[in-house]
């Protein structure tokens, strides 16, 4: 339907004679020179822009999700230590040190992905070492439900769980109103699956990085 | 193992392509009408797309780590060669699938579930098995949204459908409807 | 041979007719639906009685709308566009404001049934179509449920049942948790014997289980509806909760309870039993039944949904043209060995 | 425990249950209907090739006597019911309107009707090859319904046996009691015939059918059956179309004739028992096919009756021996209510095929307006072929008769179960014969 | 395609309506219903395309004498891709909060069938002006389209409009509207509209058409 009115394969017989082989490969080679130019050009000149950006964003997420914190750096745990890299590398996790003007390691911001309601949520949480405490956590991406699944990062009470929350033994969810210990998430009433998916990924995360960052801090 | 349940799950009804993210919605429209033709389609896009599974981990591992300005284009020209390459090859191997195949793989090219593949793959950063898997429940979720709209269709050709809702604005809302029922499956196996 | 011939009319065979017509069809599924319906009206005050009146509004409403003149009288005195009120407004929570009843009923039949060209050729149950929409559009509304009002309370109409339209709902102190939000979020069980009469809180028509099949037992033995798709659903709820309580019997709800708990009876009994949109088939009602039950415990089980009936229904319906074209009996004399190599 | 018998009754699949009716006319016995002044008899009252005039216009013709011949191997002949002249030999009105070629004969009033004896065959030692050449002499055609003239059914196709004679007994029809007469009225006719034509074809055994509504009729032919006899009669549940061949020997050998394939293809004839009587009538008697038994019958006929009647005799005659019709009569039928056709006009005459006529008032013939079909699924049970009539009805509106055909149209049989029982009034089989005769035209349009 | 006389106004007006690539032509959809779940997201996705197809048609136009027809395509798609590359890269550095949004649909206006389907029938075939007026019609009828989707997606679903507060904060919002179901069933009904719309102009023209023959 579409695409036949939209390619239209009707033959086009403008050329006369049949052209080389050489001349089609050369066409597309100049075709390809000519974008690369072009893209690189694009690339050169928006990249700075764009890594400052993210690293901004990035900033802002660790600096939400961790109190008096003025600086934060990127560490990845290799051969049982935690080190400092700045370079992203595929396959490699890492976790922001967020540390207070006095350059002291103030806490942990761990970012930790998995499924939600309906697609993967992002979020990044802010953990302090010492207290062994949850201090912040912000909803980098999601797809949940608007009105209600989105209450993850849009209800305020909600995000303010996560502002002083122990992670032993483990984060729970609970019905709104039942939950007193120390370790306990009000859930959103109506959208207790997006709820406890967050506290499941919290969960995950500390699973993954509160031994090394206790070994390796 | 769970992960990789939930990526295969997600893709195939959760978040299938056609009708919760809008992919493919040219060939899901346009070859739909028959059951025959749209379950053939989809076979075939769901072959694509393990290929360009493939395809865009061996790019992202060897060649787009260098060049991540390159991601757009070499996606679009590895898609287009391979498909025109596959055309070759099935010809020459099988001809009975090349019948069966045939005139949908040049269509498959400008199909954007498979370059959608490619960059959501991509931007969830998924390892070579995961894309697989990825690409299995998101070609198989393509051929079920196919297959079950062309039976829709079939039987909406025997029906008195006022004048100026046939073709693509009740098609529309046939796919809305079938939108609507797949939100059901929204949370599968996230909770697991 | 005085008396002139009779004018005679000719009619092609055959000439005798069963006494049987659509709209009596209707009228028994209005009479099947009348115990459940009065019930839920009783339990959950005049509130309720209202949402009905409103979706059964929107559906006669609108197709008195969209209907061309010379059909509307024929449709809409078939009571088609009733049934279809009735039934969404049965599947709606009792605190929901009466402009979301009277919109579904407008998607009902504007969506559910006159875009596909009337009676008979929908391919979704409207009711379920326009109760989907709701969900989707109003998610807060549609998941917030009151508790019964018993008969003190009959006449105190729930704040959020007349909210202006397009307007936010406060929902404050209405919230009353379903048997299976309990089971879902709090591993809680309910009484069956409360499951079975009702006393739950739920959507309107839902609750009394035992009056729902009732009325579907009626309507079987009337042969309104198909007794193999009721059947095969609740055989497979059954049969699958019955395999995941062997599994863990902590952690899945038992077969009484998926049976009798959330809008599987009125699910199972009125909706995926409406001929227009289930197979014609006997092994495709098969097929389709299982397919029910298997996707609601599916749903209930392993989704996000506290309540997955109207989503596995609306599913299968989108299934049932596949199931009715692969499920066609043999036809007689066909697919045999000819003795002596047949002419064929 | 009659009830709890009749269930578990041999019977086929599926199938619809009109009430029958038969009580106004099953006990009534048959009566001669008065010669009349004119008989109108079409030349093609059968299926296949129509027969030949022998005879002129003013030409005498005796009682009995041939008139018409066959032209082809599917045809039959034609004799004159009346001692009388031949008026005329032209078109005249057929029972559903239709204009056929027809001898009209103006019966001599004076005549005494005797029956001018015809040369008969004789059966004794005869093959199957000359029962089939002779029977075209008799005018005889299948008096069931189908009209197929009687030799079509005993040419067998090279290598077959014949195990089974079955005898249709079962007018499943609702009103009917024509069969129901003869096999109360003349069993040894019927048993004669049964003989000869079992021994003609050496089967094994003959089974007569009978819808066990008929009692009376079940025991008169069972008290006649002779020990040495290998007849047996099996009483069948009351449902129709019982009498549909392939369903009859569903429910008697609980055999499937195969799609496309005759029954006796798979080594079974079955003729209905007025045709094995009428054929005992030929053989034995040397009677051709003249008298048609007819049952009136209906709310709309003021005293129901069965009826001898000779071909030709307008139907306005045979209801005026009835007392004629009820003032609030609607419509006239010609056979039975399922299968049978409304006549235009009361001046349509009575063929070989009439078993019946039938007046009917608005009770009977309104219909409810028809609704858009909502796939109940009712027609589906009651095809006993097992097609999908719903589907059918719904392709046929959409014009989409080669999808129809893909699914199995051309085994539909007619019967009519699928209309009687569409709550939606929706006319299926009318559908379905639109789209067969669409496709017919089609297939003759690509041959010339 | 090619009139024998091409009007510049014309070519221009035809892509608004009589021959908009979304309601009349039904292309384009893919990357369409996924971001125009609010009129900003619209916005920003026509603009983008707009850019990607105005610019390929000049380059195609300009180019079309030297690029021999067997590789034609291949061309088209080359030069398409790199003007999405370069809208991506742009958007991300410009506006990255909208980038994020849109995010992995920008890639996916490659195989915008309208894109390439101008080029084919249209770019390659006709002057540059024409060309890039064509597209200009084009263009502005996909950003029609888009935002007329967009608008009603997110003033239902979200009670504002290019993120103004239409109806104060007592809305319920039909959350619907923003989720896949309601892309689908929108755009059905617009069409719809659409298709309704172009009927009773014809059935207008016609009458007009009737009393001037009466009048004359």
């Amino acid at each position: 339907m579409s695409t036949d009115s939209g390619l239209g394969l009707q033959s086009a017989s403008r050329q006369g004679r049949e052209p080389t082989s050489l001349r089609l490969i050369l066409t597309l080679s100049l075709a390809g020179l000519l974008s690369g130019i072009i893209i690189v050009s694009v690339y050169e000149a928006t990249l700075p822009t764009i890594t400052a950006y993210q690293a901004r964003m990035l900033r802002e997420a660790v600096f939400q999700v961790l109190p008096r914190v003025t600086q934060s750096q990127r560490l990845v745990w290799r051969d049982g230590t935690l080190i400092a890299k700045d370079a992203e590398e595929k396959g490699e996790a890492a976790v922001f040190g967020g540390y207070d003007a006095g350059g002291n390691l103030v806490g942990y911001a761990i970012p930790s992905a998995g499924p939600g309601f309906q697609d993967t949520i992002t979020l990044l949480y802010g953990y302090l070492p010492g207290s062994r405490k949850i201090v912040g956590m912000e909803v980098l991406d999601s797809r949940e439900t608007p009105g209600l699944g989105d209450k993850i990062y849009k209800d305020a009470a909600f995000v303010g769980e996560f502002k002083d929350l122990a992670v032993d033994p483990e984060v729970r969810a609970v019905k709104r109103g039942t939950g007193s210990a120390a370790n306990e998430v009000d859930a959103i009433t109506g959208a207790t699956i997006s709820s406890k998916a967050v506290v499941r990924i919290i969960n995950e995360g500390n699973a993954r990085w509160l031994p090394r960052l206790d070994a390796g801090g | 193992m769970n992960a990789l349940l939930w990526i295969f799950i997600s893709a195939l009804l959760v978040n299938n392509f056609v009708l919760s993210y809008f992919l493919g919605l040219c060939p899901f429209l346009g070859v739909s009408g028959r059951l025959e033709t749209a379950f053939r389609l989809g076979l075939a896009t769901l072959f694509v797309m393990l290929i360009t599974a493939l395809c865009s981990w061996l790019l992202n591992t060897y060649v787009l780590i260098h060049a991540p300005y390159l991601r757009i284009i070499s996606f679009i020209v590895v898609i287009a060669s391979t498909v025109q390459f596959i055309e070759m090859v099935i010809k020459r191997v099988s001809p009975g699938l090349f019948r069966a195949l045939g005139i949908f793989l040049p269509l498959i090219t400008t199909n954007c579930a498979i370059l959608g593949l490619a960059i959501f793959a991509t931007n969830k950063g998924y390892g070579l098995i995961e894309g697989l898997i990825y690409a299995l429940g998101a070609g198989l979720g393509f051929t079920l949204a196919l297959v079950l709209m062309a039976g829709l269709r079939e039987e909406t050709e025997l029906a008195p459908v006022p004048r100026l809702l046939r073709g693509t604005a009740l098609n529309l809302i046939i796919a809305g409807i079938l939108s609507m029922a797949f939100m059901g499956f929204a949370g599968l196996f996230s909770a697991a | 041979m005085k008396r002139p011939d009779p004018k005679l009319l000719v009619q092609p065979a055959p000439l005798l007719k069963q006494p049987l017509t659509t709209s009596m069809a209707m009228r028994d599924v209005l009479i099947a639906l009348a115990p459940a319906t009065l019930a839920g009206v009783w339990m959950f005050g005049l509130g309720a009685l209202l949402i009905l009146l409103a979706s059964i509004a929107g559906a006669v409403a609108t197709e008195w709308v969209l209907l061309p003149d010379d059909e509307r009288r024929a449709q809409l005195a078939n009571g088609s566009a009733i049934v279809t009120g009735l039934l969404l407004g049965l599947t709606l929570p009792p605190a929901l404001p009466l402009w979301m009843a009277f919109l579904g009923g407008v998607v009902s039949i504007g969506l559910g049934k006159i875009i596909w060209g009337g009676l008979g050729y929908n391919l979704f149950n409207p009711a379920l179509v326009g109760r989907a929409f709701l969900l989707a559009a109003f998610p807060v509304a549609m998941t917030t449920w009151s508790a019964q009002t018993g008969p003190t309370g009959f006449f105190e109409v729930a704040a959020s049942n007349l909210a202006a339209p397009f307007m936010h709902i406060d929902f404050d102190g209405v919230s009353s948790a379903t048997p299976l939000n309990l089971m879902k979020f709090q591993h809680q069980s309910t009484a069956l014997w409360d499951l079975m009469i009702g006393r739950t809180s739920g959507c309107i028509g839902e609750t009394s289980g035992l009056l729902l099949i009732l009325g579907g037992l009626f309507l079987a033995f009337r042969r309104d509806l198909d007794w193999r798709i009721p059947a095969s659903i609740l055989i497979a709820v059954a049969a699958f909760t019955s395999l995941l309580v062997l599994i863990d019997a902590e952690r899945y709800p038992g077969p009484l309870f998926s049976v009798f708990s959330g809008s599987l009876l009125i699910g199972a009994f009125y909706m995926a039993s409406d001929p227009v949109t289930s197979p014609l088939t006997p092994k495709g009602a098969w097929i389709f039944g299982t397919g029910v039950g298997l996707l609601v415990v599916l749903i209930r089980v392993f989704g996000g949904f506290p309540e997955g009936v109207m989503y596995a229904i609306l599913l299968m319906n989108a299934a049932t043209p596949l199931i009715d074209r692969y499920t066609q009996p043999r036809v007689f004399g066909k697919g045999l060995k000819s003795p002596r190599g047949g002419h064929e | 425990m009659i009830a709890l018998s009749t269930l578990f009754r041999r019977s086929f699949a599926h199938g619809v249950h009109p009430p029958d009716h038969k009580a106004l006319t099953a006990d009534l016995p048959t009566q001669r209907i008065p010669f009349v002044s004119h008989y109108v008899l079409p030349l093609n009252q059968h299926l296949g090739a129509p027969c030949k005039p022998v005879v002129e216009t003013g030409q005498r013709v005796e009682r009995g006597q041939l008139i018409g011949q066959p032209t082809a191997f599917v045809s039959t002949s034609l004799h004159s019911p009346v001692t009388g002249w031949v008026r005329d030999i032209g078109r005249r009105r057929g029972p559903d309107g239709d204009y056929r070629e027809s001898i009209e004969i103006e019966a001599d009033p004076f005549s005494t009707q005797r029956l001018a004896p015809s040369p008969r065959p004789d059966w004794r030692g005869m093959s199957v090859e000359a029962l089939v050449e002779a029977l075209p002499h008799s005018g005889i055609v299948g008096l069931g319904g189908a009209a197929l003239p009687a030799q079509v059914k005993y040419s067998l196709r090279k290598g077959v046996r014949i195990r089974h004679l079955i005898a249709n007994g079962a007018e499943c029809e609702p009103y009917l009691t024509n069969d129901h007469r003869v096999m109360v009225e003349r069993p040894e006719t019927l048993l004669r015939g049964i003989e000869i034509l079992q021994t003609l074809l050496g089967a094994e055994e003959t089974i007569i059918g009978i819808e066990q509504n008929k009692p009376e009729a079940i025991a008169t032919l069972r008290a006649h059956i002779r020990p040495d006899q290998r007849v047996r009669v099996v009483p069948l549940r009351v449902k129709y179309p019982q009498g549909d061949s392939k369903m009859m020997i569903r429910a008697l050998l609980n055999r499937e004739v195969p799609a496309g394939l005759h029954a006796a293809d798979i080594g079974i004839i079955m003729n209905n028992v007025s045709t094995i009587a009428a054929i005992a009538d030929w053989l034995e008697d040397g009677i051709p096919y003249i008298d048609r038994l007819v049952t009136v019958s209906g709310p709309g006929i003021a005293r129901p009756a069965n009826l001898i009647v000779p071909l030709g005799t307008p139907v306005r005659e045979v209801l005026r021996f009835c007392g004629g019709l009820t003032e609030d009569t609607r419509e006239v039928i010609m056979g039975g209510p399922m299968m049978g056709t409304p006549v235009a006009s009361l001046d349509a005459p009575i063929l070989k095929t009439s078993s019946g006529v039938l007046a009917f008032t608005a009770a009977e013939t309104a219909r409810p307006r028809e609704y858009p079909c909502i796939r109940c699924g009712r027609c589906v049970e009651a095809c006993p072929y097992f097609l999908n009539p719903s589907r059918l009805a719904r392709l046929a509106k959409a014009r989409m008769y080669d999808e129809m055909k893909r699914m199995n149209l051309s085994e539909c049989v007619e019967c009519g179960s699928c209309t009687y029982s569409c709550p939606s009034g929706i006319p299926i089989v009318q559908l379905i014969r639109t789209a067969k005769n669409n496709l017919r035209g089609r297939k003759r349009a690509v041959k010339t | 395609m090619p009139t024998s006389k091409p009007d510049a106004y014309q070519e221009f007006i035809k892509g608004l309506w009589r021959d908009n690539p979304v309601f009349a032509q039904v292309l384009g959809m893919c990357p369409m219903l996924a971001v125009t779940n609010s009129a900003v997201n619209a916005l920003a996705m026509g603009g983008a395309t707009f850019f990607v197809l105005v610019a390929s048609s000049f380059l195609v136009s300009s180019l079309k004498r030297w690029i021999p027809k067997q590789v034609r395509i291949s061309t088209y798609v080359i030069i398409i891709a790199t003007f999405v590359t370069v809208i991506d890269y742009s958007l991300q550095a410009l506006l990255p909060a909208i980038h994020k949004e849109l995010g992995a649909f920008i890639p996916l206006i490659v195989v915008n069938c309208m894109i390439l389907g101008r080029q084919e029938s249209f770019a390659s075939r006709h002057s540059i002006g024409l060309a890039v007026i064509d597209a200009l019609g084009m263009a502005v009828g996909f950003l029609f389209a888009l935002l007329a989707l967009g608008s009603v997606r997110e003033i239902l679903g979200n009670g504002t409009w290019l993120g103004l507060d239409l109806f104060g904060p007592n809305f319920e919002p039909w959350v619907i509207m923003v989720l896949p179901p309601g892309g689908f069933l929108t755009l059905g009904l617009l069409l719809l509209l659409f298709s309704w719309l172009a009927e009773r102009r014809q059935k207008l023209a016609e009458r007009l058409a009737e009393m001037e023959v009466e009048g004359t």
